[in-house]
């Protein structure tokens, strides 16, 4: 990346992540757990239970109007808190606001997206469903609970989508073991190979 | 020609009259209204082989009324299929069914 | 051989059945003929691969119908996990491969930033061009099999002489014909010879000399307008919901392009237009046959990209510094392209610990894309759906990852 | 053909011996099976000709490598799809799924038996044989219908859903569409048709008077739809219904049902040569009713016939496919209204051309009404 | 055709075995679509039997007849059936078997009916010339009998009539009820 | 061609061998056979691109008879296996071979199909190699292969046709007992 024209000293606060929080804050001030306003990765980090309702916030207010839920990524973190962590990660973005004048060319060569995350524990790993929300969340909360093992609630069906609906556990769990054969069809490569 | 001298007029009016006789025991002995249907095209066939047949066998010279009629026969064949089966498709959508024991009150 | 089954591609499957929508419990006295199971795919000529889609038809009208993607699941994400980070770009390559060097490109950007690996000029001019022909290559690829899709086969054997020639100059670069690896972390593979810039000046204008013929065998051509006027239309408020991206959103009205609004790379010195739907083009706003015309223009508007990027090359390395044993300190990052389908983003989670990454998510374009039609195809004719699932153009491999 | 085996008895001294009877019933058995090897042979070598064609429109060149310029691609074709495996499905309703082939082919090939050749290279010559052509190819619906049906395939029996509402469709422009030259004919046989079209070129059906030209039109593209040939080739749509009708069957049976695409594809080339482009008329005056120049004549209609399997081909791979709405609208609203003109306006020119034009007195009145 | 008239005897049995075959196959496939128990199967005997009459039509020298009987019956009329029979083939389980005393009946009913036909055939005396009616195109007088206003002219403009309201009155019946209409 | 058998000696009956005007029956039969490839048109992924790239313009796999592809399982010869198979595709593409007709043949198409490829190793949904689900007649290895490489595998099938009689590895291997008996290897 030809980011040697500018390197600031002290890295700019992402504008985009910054007036969410503020939307947030103004709204749900106990939702917002945690926040990182700068460098590569701004997110902003709600408690489950309003997880919801910061989505209804982020979506329909007029300062975000963040109308496409852009990916949903679970993240397995075996080691934090208690027994684990499941972390989900929302990344939310905007056809609606169309970004500044020159936006392409600030420091922080990024796009106008928004990192929404929130981070339960591994067991039961529950979080409330997005899918009312954004109609195109539910194939990615079904590929989440798929291949990381985030039950998602309140939704229609949670279905796997990518594996086969007898599949055993999770492959994206840190702590997920190849089985030996699925159907009888060996699964871990022959010895030696 | 000379080739029909061993097959008389009887021998098509049999035919005939066996053809009309399977028409009849398929109308009365099917419930499905598109068998009767068949059996009922069954029977104008038979009356139809009446009619060529006997204009074959007795025909003025330069008239050709028996083959006429079956032609008129075969159009209102045609008519009547597709009434019968625009009606039974009707019947179908509304009731589910083409049983005609069951189809027996004319409010749809 | 006396065990066979009845039809061919359906039954048996204990997921056969269509989930059906809420509202359409209530069809009520309106079927008049016999519904209709169908599963199309996951061998089925229409279904791009091996997407299997089950539709329930009413005569030839589709009331329902449920895509189940997963036949080509390739866990690209797991091995993203398990190698180190220059080992997984090959299987970036082969996620969607008929867009490999574009997928390189996201993936290597989102590796460089969490590293802060900085590329060579160069090197970015590079990636430019090559990103743009394999656009082209990819869309000349959607166009033909559009083509096929609605019954044309002779477009998409046409194509196939460009795409060939196309394939070749990246197949000089980087030894492969259709899955490269040529875009490195930290540059690209090797540098582009004189010969090979003239090489691919000669395609350039040969592509944008065979474009007014594939235009008059599909584009203008009355039956394939037909065809695609008024079928499959994907409204602002259904893309936008549904997550889809790409030509799918800008046939839509959304004058949205990442290359120009979000330019990552060197994508802001280029002067190039967005093509998006308008409802003076033919059609009407997001139907199939706009998604066909913005791909068509699109490769206009590369070619465009492609012969500014040749001009404004500078002389230098095309290779940066790469430290040896590559462990990026603990961060996250998300960086999204424009690829040929729409928008692919790359999420990677870095634990700080490893030359392994501790997350690698990858967002497929086809995957939100494919999602809509539960949504668009319903009501439409079985005719229509092949026509749908052609205009989303989309490339299964990304689907299931 | 009564007439060849007269003179073939006259000529030939052995056959004076045998019974009349016997000799013509061997002449039509030898004749049916010449025509049926004929109207095969044609029907592969059309095979081979599509894809050689296509692959030149589409920048390939096609088969190439069997037997010169892959000419006996089409019998390794054949030969491999009889030494397959025969798969009945379990579902199937085996006695129909059986006969249904052999109904399409009956239907495709029984017509060649009132098609002309050449002069008196008739196998049949009926008064009635453009009718009969109309007649036995609906009978190949029937037959699709069984297949699809018989099939218990959700595929095939939506293709011969689709196949049956385009062929009853199609089949009233077609008909009205030859109908119209019936009119000028006056006659529906078919040598007859082509004698009446000898001479100069514009002497041609197709160039007596606007009706017959476009009747002319009308008559191919409902051929096409009829045929089922792209871009009317709904009912095995690849892309769409896997193969449609016969996505079930297999090897022998499939051969039957692709040879009977194959024949009809010709029948109807042949059909439209006699009917509207002078049968084996070379396009000027010249006797061929010799009984050597006759194949000369059954060559120039060959010609004809191929030029129109271009012409087929030619459409195929060029267009996209219709939607089956478009197909309907394009019968019901476009073909037989103009179809129903044809015969109307080709009924007035005759009229025309006896009361007004001054009939057989002068030659542009029998130009104009034909041999009506 | 003036030459078959010297044919030797060898040929003339020929026509009489068409008929019998014909014959047979018509009336053993009229009994398979009276009593088949599958519909579709008593729908393709059917087929059958047009066919076979449209032979014994063409033995009779009516080709016409017999072309239109083809393109009628078997191309219109029975393609419908078909359609029929597709359209409503939900039913078929339903409907497969019929009660016995009904069809004893039926059966009964019939072969009574044939022998007393048979009787009355074999009673009575048709006036047959001395030799049938040579066969000649009939094409033409059809048309010029449909089209005299001295013959057939009314009927036939009635019989057009009537297929117009058939198929008026069978679009109508058949239209697709919008249920929210 | 593999090594473990001389053409013609295990794997025809003696019967068979003896009788000219059978094996010229024969000959004319795998004649047919090997002239008339109908591929069935089956791709899963990357592979399958280069199979379209085989079958288009430039290398134009119909010169040799073998460009009829075929949606219907019912009317193919030949099972191209391109791409990666996965568990979840496995179940089905056995299905889609068992309703082809014999002779049938398979060309596994790249390395995934021939032994999981680059997704041995991690990918757990991949299949490792498509001889465990339905027998290969020839491996063509690469990643993916080129459309030169698919054009000789098939020429290789052809030959292979011609010198076995036509079977294909399913009953060579019913009847020598020997699995993977006569498989050949592409370029």
């Amino acid at each position: 990346m030809s980011e040697s024209t500018d390197t600031p000293a002290a890295p700019p606060a992402d504008p985009v992540t910054e007036r969410a929080l503020a939307v947030l804050q103004a709204a749900i001030p106990d939702g917002v757990v945690a926040y990182e306003l700068t460098g590569g990765h701004p997110w902003i980090q709600v408690r489950a239970e309003d997880l919801r309702a910061a989505c209804w916030l982020l979506r329909d207010h007029a300062d975000t109007k963040l109308d496409c839920c852009h990916l949903i990524s679970g993240v397995d973190w075996p080691d934090a808190g208690e027994g684990g962590e499941l972390e989900v990660v929302y990344h939310l973005c905007s056809f609606e606001l169309k970004p500044e004048p020159g936006y392409g060319q600030r420091a922080l060569k990024n796009d106008p997206w928004v990192a929404l995350k929130v981070r339960v524990p591994r067991d039961p790993g529950e979080v409330p469903t997005v899918m009312d929300i954004w109609t195109g969340a539910d194939w990615h909360e079904r590929e989440t609970w798929d291949l990381v093992g985030v039950r998602f609630t309140g939704r229609r069906e949670l279905r796997r989508i990518l594996l086969p609906d007898d599949w055993p556990g999770h492959p994206l769990r840190k702590d997920w073991e190849y089985p030996a054969s699925y159907h009888g069809v060996p699964i871990i490569p022959p010895e030696g190979y | 020609m000379s080739l029909l001298l061993v097959i008389t007029l009887q021998h098509y009016l049999v035919v005939a009259a066996a053809l009309f006789c399977a028409g009849l025991i398929a109308v009365l002995s099917r419930r499905n209204a598109v068998a009767i249907l068949i059996g009922i095209e069954l029977m104008l066939n038979a009356a139809n082989v009446n009619l060529v047949a006997f204009d074959h066998y007795n025909r003025l010279p330069g008239a050709i009324n028996g083959q006429i009629f079956a032609l008129f026969v075969l159009a209102i064949a045609a008519a009547e299929a597709a009434v019968a089966l625009a009606l039974i498709l009707n019947v179908f959508d509304s009731r589910d069914r083409i049983d005609v024991d069951q189809i027996d009150t004319l409010k749809g | 051989m006396a065990e066979r089954g009845p039809d061919l591609r359906s039954g048996g499957e204990p997921e056969g059945a269509v989930e059906i929508h809420e509202r359409q419990e209530a069809v009520g006295r309106d079927l008049r003929t016999e519904e209709m199971v169908f599963n199309m795919g996951p061998q089925h000529p229409a279904t791009h691969g091996v997407l299997r889609v089950a539709v329930r038809t009413d005569g030839e009208h589709v009331r329902a119908l449920q895509p189940h993607v997963g036949n080509i699941h390739r866990c690209a994400e797991k091995i993203g996990e398990s190698l180190p980070y220059y080992q997984w770009i090959p299987y970036l390559d082969r996620m969607d491969y008929l867009a490999a060097i574009c997928n390189e490109h996201v993936g290597c950007m989102a590796i460089e930033r969490l590293g802060g690996i900085e590329v060579p000029e160069r090197a970015e001019y590079i990636r430019v061009i090559v990103a743009e022909v394999q656009r082209i290559l990819s869309h000349l690829m959607a166009i033909g099999v559009y083509g096929l899709d609605l019954g044309a086969f002779t477009p998409f054997l046409h194509q196939f002489r460009e795409r060939e020639r196309g394939m070749d100059l990246l197949d000089h670069i980087s030894g492969g014909r259709l899955l490269y690896h040529y875009i490195r972390i930290g540059g690209v593979k090797r540098d582009l010879s004189q010969d090979w810039l003239d090489e691919l000046d000669a395609w350039t204008s040969e592509v944008e000399r065979r474009m007014p013929e594939y235009n008059t065998l599909l584009l203008h051509n009355r039956v394939f307008q037909e065809r695609t006027f008024r079928v499959g239309i994907i409204d602002r408020d259904t893309g936008v919901r549904w997550g889809v991206t790409g030509p799918g959103l800008r046939a839509a009205g959304v004058d949205w392009d990442c290359r120009r609004d979000a330019p990552y790379s060197i994508y802001d010195r280029f002067d190039f237009e967005v093509p998006y739907g308008a409802s003076d083009i033919g059609g009407v706003l997001g139907d199939c046959f706009q998604r066909h015309w913005i791909r068509v223009r699109e490769i206009e508007e590369s070619l465009k990209i492609i012969r500014q990027a040749r001009e404004q090359m500078p002389e230098g390395p095309v290779m940066g510094r790469v430290p040896k044993g590559f462990k990026p300190p603990a961060g996250e990052v998300y960086i999204r392209g424009e690829n040929p389908r729409g928008e692919l983003a790359c999420y990677m989670v870095s634990a700080g610990k490893s030359d392994k990454a501790w997350r690698a998510r990858c967002r497929g374009p086809s995957f939100s894309n494919i999602a809509c039609i539960t949504e668009i195809a319903e009501g439409q004719l079985i005719a229509d759906l092949v026509a749908i699932i052609g205009s989303l153009d989309i490339v299964l491999g990304e689907v299931d990852r | 053909m009564q007439s060849l085996l007269d003179q073939l008895i006259e000529s030939t001294s052995w056959l004076q011996g045998l019974p009349v009877g016997l000799v013509y019933a061997a002449g039509m058995v030898i004749a049916c099976n010449l025509v049926l090897v004929y109207a095969s042979a044609l029907a592969g070598e059309t095979v081979w000709l599509e894809r050689r064609v296509s692959g030149r429109m589409q920048a390939r060149i096609g088969p190439n490598r069997v037997g010169p310029q892959g000419l006996l691609q089409f019998l390794a074709d054949g030969l491999k799809l009889l030494g397959k495996e025969d798969i009945v499905p379990k579902t199937a309703d085996k006695p129909i799924f059986l006969i249904a082939p052999i109904i399409v082919f009956v239907g495709a090939f029984a017509a060649f038996a009132v098609v002309p050749f050449g002069h008196y290279l008739v196998a049949a010559d009926m008064n009635v044989g453009i009718f009969l052509v109309l007649s036995l190819t609906s009978i190949e619906v029937v037959g699709i219908i069984m297949a699809g049906w018989a099939s218990n395939s959700k595929w095939a029996i939506l293709g011969a859903m689709r196949e049956v509402a385009q062929m009853v469709s199609y089949e009233l422009p077609l008909g009205l569409a030859a109908l119209s030259i019936v009119v000028l004919a006056g006659t529906m046989n078919l040598s007859e048709i082509v004698y009446q079209q000898e001479g100069w070129f514009w002497n041609w059906y197709v160039f007596r008077g606007p009706f017959a030209f476009v009747a002319f039109f009308a008559f191919f593209v409902s051929a096409l739809a009829a045929l089922k040939r792209a871009p009317f080739d709904l009912p095995e749509a690849e892309s769409e219904l896997v193969a449609g009708f016969h996505t079930e069957y297999t090897g022998f049976r499939f051969a039957v049902f692709f040879l009977a695409e194959y024949a009809a594809m010709i029948l109807f080339s042949m059909v439209t040569a006699i009917l509207f482009l002078g049968g084996w008329s070379p396009g000027f005056d010249i006797d061929l009713s010799g009984p050597l120049s006759r194949w000369i004549g059954a060559l120039i209609l060959f010609g004809k016939t191929i030029a129109l399997l271009f012409v087929m081909i030619w459409v195929r791979w060029t267009l996209p496919r219709f939607r089956i709405d478009r197909v309907m609208y394009l019968c019901y609203k476009v073909l037989l209204p103009v179809s129903v003109v044809c015969v109307v306006g080709m009924a007035i020119q005759v009229l025309l051309a006896m009361t007004v034009f001054g009939g057989r007195a002068n030659a542009f009145g029998t130009w104009l009404m034909g041999g009506g | 055709m003036s030459s078959l008239a010297a044919l030797p005897e060898l040929s003339e049995l020929i026509p009489d075995l068409l008929f019998f075959i014909f014959a047979g196959v018509a009336i053993v496939a009229a009994m398979a679509a009276a009593v088949a128990p599958k519909i579709v199967h008593a729908a393709f005997g059917l087929m059958a039997t047009f066919f076979m009459v449209a032979a014994l039509y063409a033995m009779l020298g009516a080709d016409f007849v017999a072309l239109a009987q083809v393109i009628v019956y078997v191309g219109g009329i029975l393609v419908l059936l078909v359609f029929g029979v597709l359209l409503t083939a939900r039913t078929e389980i339903k409907l497969g078997v019929e009660r016995g005393s009904t069809k004893t009946f039926a059966v009964l009913a019939g072969g009574l009916l044939f022998l007393v036909l048979l009787l009355a055939i074999g009673g009575t005396t048709f006036p047959t010339p001395e030799k049938p009616a040579e066969p000649e195109p009939t094409t033409a007088d059809i048309g010029r009998a449909f089209l005299d206003p001295d013959g057939m002219l009314i009927p036939f403009e009635l019989a057009s009539v009537l297929l117009l309201a058939a198929l008026v009155g069978a679009a109508y019946l058949a239209r697709r009820r919008r249920s929210d209409a | 061609m593999p090594d473990d058998a001389q053409p013609g000696e295990v794997l025809l009956d003696p019967e068979l061998q003896q009788s000219v005007i059978l094996t010229k029956v024969q000959w004319v039969k795998d004649w047919g056979r090997r002239n008339a490839l109908w591929p069935m048109a089956f791709g899963l992924a990357c592979c399958a691109m280069e199979m379209m790239a085989t079958a288009a313009t430039k290398y134009d796999l119909d010169r040799f008879g073998a460009g009829v592809f075929r949606a219907s399982p019912r009317q193919s010869d030949l099972m191209i296996v391109a791409g990666t198979l996965s568990h979840k595709m496995a179940p089905r593409l056995k299905r889609l071979w068992e309703q082809m007709p014999d002779p049938k043949y398979v060309i596994a198409m790249g390395a995934c199909v021939i032994g999981g490829g680059p997704y041995s190793r991690y990918g757990y949904h991949v299949v490792q190699g498509v001889d465990l689900i339905v027998p290969v007649d020839v491996y063509l290895p690469g990643c993916p292969p080129r459309p030169e490489a698919l054009i000789d595998a098939i020429r290789k099938l052809q030959f292979r046709i011609q010198e076995r009689t036509g079977e294909s590895l399913a009953t060579i291997e019913a009847k020598t007992g020997r699995k993977g008996a006569g498989a050949a290897r592409a370029s």
